[in-house]
């Protein structure tokens, strides 16, 4: 069933569910720095009323010490949000089975593909972009090291921007593939525009296909980056293969 | 299956109590019906449907045989004799009637005649019923049913339609039992609503459209999941026998029925409730539906740890009205709770102990675990918590219906997100502990083997007490649940009615028999 | 220490505290009757948007079936609230212990006074009008049944509005204690409607001391309703006690 | 306690040949020495402080030894030469070396007298450290401590003003043991920060001020809430000695410190690794520190079930290398992991066979457990209820440091709520299952005994193994975390120093004596 048509108020506004079409119920829960008391209480209702809810509950406050407290609300969303007016923006392409992958290598470039891998700077976790390169892969999908017409070379963790473009010149990469999954105060939007600026001051930034992906990394975010793409949780190797192989052919590279 | 050692002697002890304690009750309300049961009954004759002002066809038949004098002998046959006469079928006498336009007289209602075909419709709606209940056992040949503890899960919207879009969703979210809650008080009204209802409070009316709205979409959800999908309503409250009729004809799987819980949690008359749970129950069991029991409601006003053997007393009690009532030990889903404060150490040893004792006292029951209920606060964080250590006991003790404790307990009626987190908890704990209770065994010398003894104990001792003073002064000195209750008190009397000596109903004899083929009942 | 000076932000606003003073960060969840995939996800985005949060990331969808998806969502409040400006609406009387009660009826009432009890309408939740009133109480503090100089009457559940006033005159009533626990589709509202309007018919209103109770009871919203006082969860029998002899006398009923 | 049937006589096996495989590790790296542990020396001696630049001292007189070509005798005695000669103190010469207003020469640098003017500085130094141990013995005393399971807490603000905040706040909700988690990437950087710092990324730097505000504020939050608040810092990657040294110095209760966590997860060179974990622990121990090892981290990037038999493994090494460098037993917190993926049927049952299996092979370690990391998702609410059975496993086996997981585990590090929901989810469980361990049984028939006795034999297997080719051959073949890593490869290598005859370090004969009286240890 369509629910786009039916599931909406009168003004066509979709609204949270509880248990009634457009009762609007949302559940949220957070700390205030203020000591436990009724005060903290009404402040809390007021966080909530001051979101636009209505009918505020305080399901549940806690002390939490040092003059902080803890709340569990539930309140109602008087509006609404009109989806005809969102849109999604995500990565031209269609995913190809490895095979497929190797063909169409084989078929438009003729040539065996550079894909150079790492996690980049400070952040030191690499189960992501080894589930991507790696021969082992996950969740039974294998990762880029075992496609024929793939040459797929895994930095690993905590490689510094400078060594990282300086490989890729040395290996005439077609495409960099970056992971960033520590966030932290946004460290990975520092990390990732370190990156992009030295491949520019470089020249070669167009000469290659730039992908960045990690759970919390949106293809929305990688493109105001300055990213090909971007992919977030449960990505395969033959995703962000399909989308450079592509990207290749649309840019004419060769 | 993890084991503790029992004293099979004093279980035979406490049960020989119970059964004695049943059959005084029996003794003392025999030669009385109710009105209810004369509705239940014209229901399984046909008639259905209300009068302008909503008023149920089968209240208004009734009260008319009252004002004529003629209730005492049993509602069917004047019926039938009116029908034979008049050349109508029940649904036009009762109409009639209603309007005014015809007065039900004695005539020659108890004559062989009329007693034969009322006998014969009798059986006809008996067929009915039956063949419901092979309806149900192929389904559940075809689609098979999840493996236990089942998934149970309430909907209480006072919507049927949008209990059906949420029964529907948890259906394909896992849930193997869904359970429609009825509206605050219903259980008080003396009739049955009538009709689709979008008007509920804190649950939504048990009218038999109702029910067959919701046994569509389930049947139609348990085709696209590929798994017989019970559906459970309340025959409970003034109108046991009426909706246990109706539960049998739309046929539901499983009902909320104890043989107590009218008197102590709705003040309902004592001898109404005797009457009302075994016409009731006996339908039940000859529609091969599986009756829950109403211990668990105990805990919520008594302690669950002091109070643990007055669960257990109750249970032999439930498990002896049900079986004179025809049902069979599958059919009998003794309830219990997960209810012992969260805040003291030890807590949860002890409710293994009695989870474990109650299994293995109960064998082939199936036996109906509650979540905890009374503290759980709005703190949903915690109360993810609490009923993951719920779920645990479940699989750890091997209990078979298991009701899904909501984290949102003590807030609201659950919504659809609550009842998804719910769902998602109970499957990850019970598959990743899936044989946990082949794997343990509790240590003879134990703290939860004592405890478990010293409950047994304690339930057989009260048993033994009550068969002395007889179950409605038990009642009466608050012995469950804290609560008390005079004999002659509570709602509902005036529907005692005093059977005269040709009092007749055809059901009582072609139901206890059960049905025809006898292995078939709803069991697990 | 006076959390209140020191944990606003630079407009003397208090926001939500995640890690850092003023991050505003909040968690929340709700489900949208939107079937699941990626526009589903930014309706849930805008929703947060909506509520003016910023930094909104959905780290949890889920499939409800049924056109429904479920989302857990954080997000960073960006405006605060004044706490200077919030008032705490709570009756006004201090509590005494169950000795000083009887004793202060004594003093200012010489006789017994009456309390009837009741969980009205449809409402079958008897364990908090008990805990009040029972001679056992509720965690260890007992109940009116045990005060003296109070005539303790508990009619139950269930009790009829009509029923309740009219038990009220026949007794001489001096406090009318209602409880409401439910509260779906705003049934207790209703309930407590007709009661108000019920003993005003009669004319007997202020002739006694009307006070409700339950968990979703606040003071606030006892006074809109036109009751004398409104209490919540963890309220005591020395609570309410206190609060309608003081009341009484302020009121200067005899 | 509950208990599983173990092959004692595997057991001692699987334990020689851990103690032939660090022996082995030891000859290899005899005779060498690294930058990092003769900085450690220094700050010993009382070296600390920054340039203008902020390059540490003691990096800037280490660099000034090495162009000198003194390093190969030590840091020390140059050192304390210059100091004798000039009348200076450790840290006046330092500051000298750093202006360039002095160059440090060989002199009579191994002379007699220098040597034990060396050796008196060096037992000062120690004195000190032994200072700290008895006070910490004292406030344990006076105060005591939380039962165990203890809670760990994590903070990582990356400011430690509100580390501290948020450390006190835990200290009230509950947490016995608090662990400032460093910024990422420090463990590369090859020197130690200085001062109190307030920007880290994921974590907070380890500086020395940093180390002493948070022991300041614990010793205050202990003093509230009566009960001595353990605090816990990383003693990993490029600096382990000296950061064992700022540990010592500024009273910490445990540090993370791990014989191959730096080379398999941080790339770091072996022999630099296992030199440096060798005086780390020397100086843990000597301050009665309790270690925390890291096997755990395995199962992030390696199967938690196929592989449980490395973490045992490891454990075996990670004992051996700890009682060489003069940890007691009840110092040695080795680590597991509760990583096994959350939808594999009857995965809880190995997780227990795991844990339980560990639980009795290192009876009187102080066991670190883990909680699930891998498997949490953005899904907070299945989080606490993963957390949920952490928290029952953990329990049901008896160990000893329970690290509190968090339900946003998947998301941020953890908020002041999220740590709050912790502790209280850990406390209730603990609490109302406290003595279950004491309950129950495990069938020895059953499946958990079964995967016990398998993954004992594995790990004894592949330790014979690695007795055979070298611990350093073994992780260049992927045994461990299935990480490969060359014996010659890594950061740091060129801090690794050969020591030339006359190379004198008077801390090892001190400190591996351990502490003067030697039943002080910080056990449980
Ligand atoms: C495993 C782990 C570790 C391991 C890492 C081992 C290793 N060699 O990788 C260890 C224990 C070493 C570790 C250490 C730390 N960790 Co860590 N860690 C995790 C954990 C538990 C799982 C991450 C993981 O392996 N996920 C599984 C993989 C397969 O998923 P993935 O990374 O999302 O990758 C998929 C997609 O994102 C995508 N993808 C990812 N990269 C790329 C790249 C490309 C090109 C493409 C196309 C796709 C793609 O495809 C992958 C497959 O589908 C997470 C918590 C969690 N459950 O997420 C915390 C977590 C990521 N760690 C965290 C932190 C803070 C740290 C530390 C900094 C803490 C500390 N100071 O000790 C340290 C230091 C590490 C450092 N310097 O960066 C935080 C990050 C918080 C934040 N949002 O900033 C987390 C979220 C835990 C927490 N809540 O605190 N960690
Ligand atoms: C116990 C219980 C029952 C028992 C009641 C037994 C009995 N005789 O009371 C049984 C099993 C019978 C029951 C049935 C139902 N229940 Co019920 N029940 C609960 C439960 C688990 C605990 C309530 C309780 O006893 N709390 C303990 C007491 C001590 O706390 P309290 O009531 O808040 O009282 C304190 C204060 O509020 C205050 N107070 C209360 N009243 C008064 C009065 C005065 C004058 C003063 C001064 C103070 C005061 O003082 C008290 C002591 O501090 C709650 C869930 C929960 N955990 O809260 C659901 C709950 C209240 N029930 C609920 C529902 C819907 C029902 C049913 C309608 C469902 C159904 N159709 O079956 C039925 C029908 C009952 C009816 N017709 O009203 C919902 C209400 C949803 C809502 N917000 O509207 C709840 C929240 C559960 C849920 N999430 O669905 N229930
Ligand atoms: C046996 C039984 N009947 C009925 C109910 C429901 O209450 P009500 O009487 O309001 O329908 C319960 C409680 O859940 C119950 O256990
Ligand atoms: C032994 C050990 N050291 C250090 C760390 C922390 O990692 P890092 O090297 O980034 O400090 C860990 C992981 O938690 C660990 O287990």
């Amino acid at each position: 069933m369509t629910m786009q048509q039916t599931a909406t108020d009168s003004n066509g506004l979709v609204r949270p569910y509880g248990d009634t079409l457009n009762d609007g119920v949302v559940q949220f829960s957070f700390t205030l720095p203020l000591p436990h008391n009724e005060l903290a209480c009404e402040a809390a209702r007021a966080v909530g009323e001051s979101m636009g809810l209505s009918e505020v509950s305080v399901t549940c406050s806690r002390d939490l010490g040092q003059g902080f407290s803890f709340f569990v609300l539930y309140g109602k969303m008087t509006s609404g949000v009109d989806v005809s007016r969102l849109t999604v923006t995500k990565a031209e392409f269609e995913t190809m089975k490895k095979e497929a992958i190797d063909r169409y290598i084989q078929e438009h470039f003729g040539r065996k593909l550079v894909f150079l891998g790492a996690c980049i700077e400070t952040d030191a976790h690499t189960v992501g972009i080894d589930a991507i390169m790696n021969m082992k892969g996950f969740n039974g999908h294998k990762g880029l090291e075992s496609y024929h017409e793939v040459q797929a070379i895994n930095l690993g963790a905590q490689v510094s921007s400078d060594d990282f473009v300086a490989k890729a010149l040395e290996m005439k990469a077609d495409a960099l593939l970056v992971s960033q999954i520590v966030t932290q105060k946004n460290v990975h939007l520092a990390n990732l525009t370190r990156l992009v600026d030295i491949l520019e001051a470089e020249g070669v930034r167009d000469k290659l296909v730039l992908v960045v992906g990690g759970p919390r990394i949106s293809h929305e975010l990688a493109k105001e980056l300055g990213y090909d793409a971007g992919f977030g949780p449960n990505t395969y190797a033959e995703d962000v293969a399909s989308f450079v192989v592509q990207e290749m052919k649309r840019r004419e590279m060769r | 299956m993890s084991h503790l050692i029992i004293d099979e002697a004093l279980v035979a002890k406490a049960r020989e109590s119970a059964k004695i304690i049943a059959c005084q009750v029996k003794q003392a309300v025999n030669g009385l019906t109710t009105s209810t049961i004369e509705r239940a009954s014209l229901r399984l004759l046909g008639i259905d449907g209300v009068n302008t002002e909503g008023v149920p066809l089968v209240n208004i038949v009734v009260e008319h045989l009252a004002e004529q004098n003629l209730l005492a002998q049993g509602a069917l046959t004047p019926v039938v004799a009116a029908m034979d006469q008049q050349g109508m079928t029940a649904q036009e006498v009762a109409t009639a009637v209603a309007c005014g336009a015809l007065t039900l007289t004695k005539s020659d209602s108890n004559s062989d005649k009329i007693k034969n075909k009322t006998l014969q419709l009798a059986s006809e709606a008996c067929r009915k019923i039956a063949a419901n209940r092979q309806q149900r056992e192929q389904l559940i040949q075809r689609l098979g049913k999840g493996p236990t503890p089942y998934l149970y899960l309430i909907v209480a919207t006072g919507n049927i339609y949008e209990d059906i879009k949420q029964a529907t969703a948890a259906a394909h979210q896992g849930a193997d039992i869904i359970a429609v809650i009825r509206t605050t008080g219903q259980s008080l009204l003396d009739y049955v609503p009538y009709g689709a209802t979008t008007e509920g409070f804190g649950g939504t009316y048990a009218t038999q459209e109702n029910f067959r709205l919701m046994r569509q979409a389930l049947d139609e959800a348990g085709e696209a999941v590929g798994r017989y999908i019970y559906l459970t309503n309340y025959c409970s409250g003034l109108c046991m026998p009426e909706i246990a009729v109706m539960g049998a004809l739309e046929r539901l799987d499983m009902m909320l029925n104890d043989s107590m819980y009218g008197i102590i949690f709705r003040d309902i008359n004592m001898r109404r409730t005797f009457l009302d749970q075994f016409f009731s129950r006996m339908v039940n069991a000859y529609a091969g539906i599986i009756i829950n029991t109403g211990e668990d409601n105990y805990l919520t006003t008594a302690d669950a740890y002091d109070q643990a053997h007055t669960v257990l007393a109750s249970q032999f009690i439930n498990e002896q009205f049900a079986l004179m009532s025809g049902l069979k030990n599958e059919q009998i889903g003794l309830g219990h709770a997960f209810e012992i404060n969260p805040d003291s150490e030890d807590g949860f040893l002890w409710e293994i102990a009695h989870a474990q004792l109650i299994r293995q006292v109960f064998p082939h029951a199936p036996l109906k675990y509650m979540p905890p209920t009374k503290y759980m606060t709005g703190n949903i964080f915690k109360g993810q918590v609490q009923d993951a250590l719920f779920n645990v006991a479940s699989v750890m003790t091997g209990q078979t219906i298991h009701l899904l404790g909501m984290l949102t307990e003590a807030i609201h009626t659950p919504l659809l997100q609550d009842r998804y987190l719910a769902v998602e908890n109970a499957q990850y704990v019970f598959n990743t502990m899936r044989h946990l209770a082949d794997e343990i065994e509790f240590k003879p010398t134990g703290r939860i083997q004592a405890r478990a003894s010293e409950v047994l104990a304690q339930a057989a001792q009260m048993l033994a007490e009550i068969e002395q003073i007889g179950l409605m002064e038990a009642i009466n000195r608050k012995m469950f649940a804290d609560i008390s209750r005079q004999p002659d008190g509570g709602k509902g009397t005036t529907g005692v009615i005093v059977k005269a000596a040709d009092y007749f109903n055809p059901f009582i004899d072609l139901m206890l028999g059960g049905a025809s083929n006898d292995n078939a009942t709803n069991s697990n």
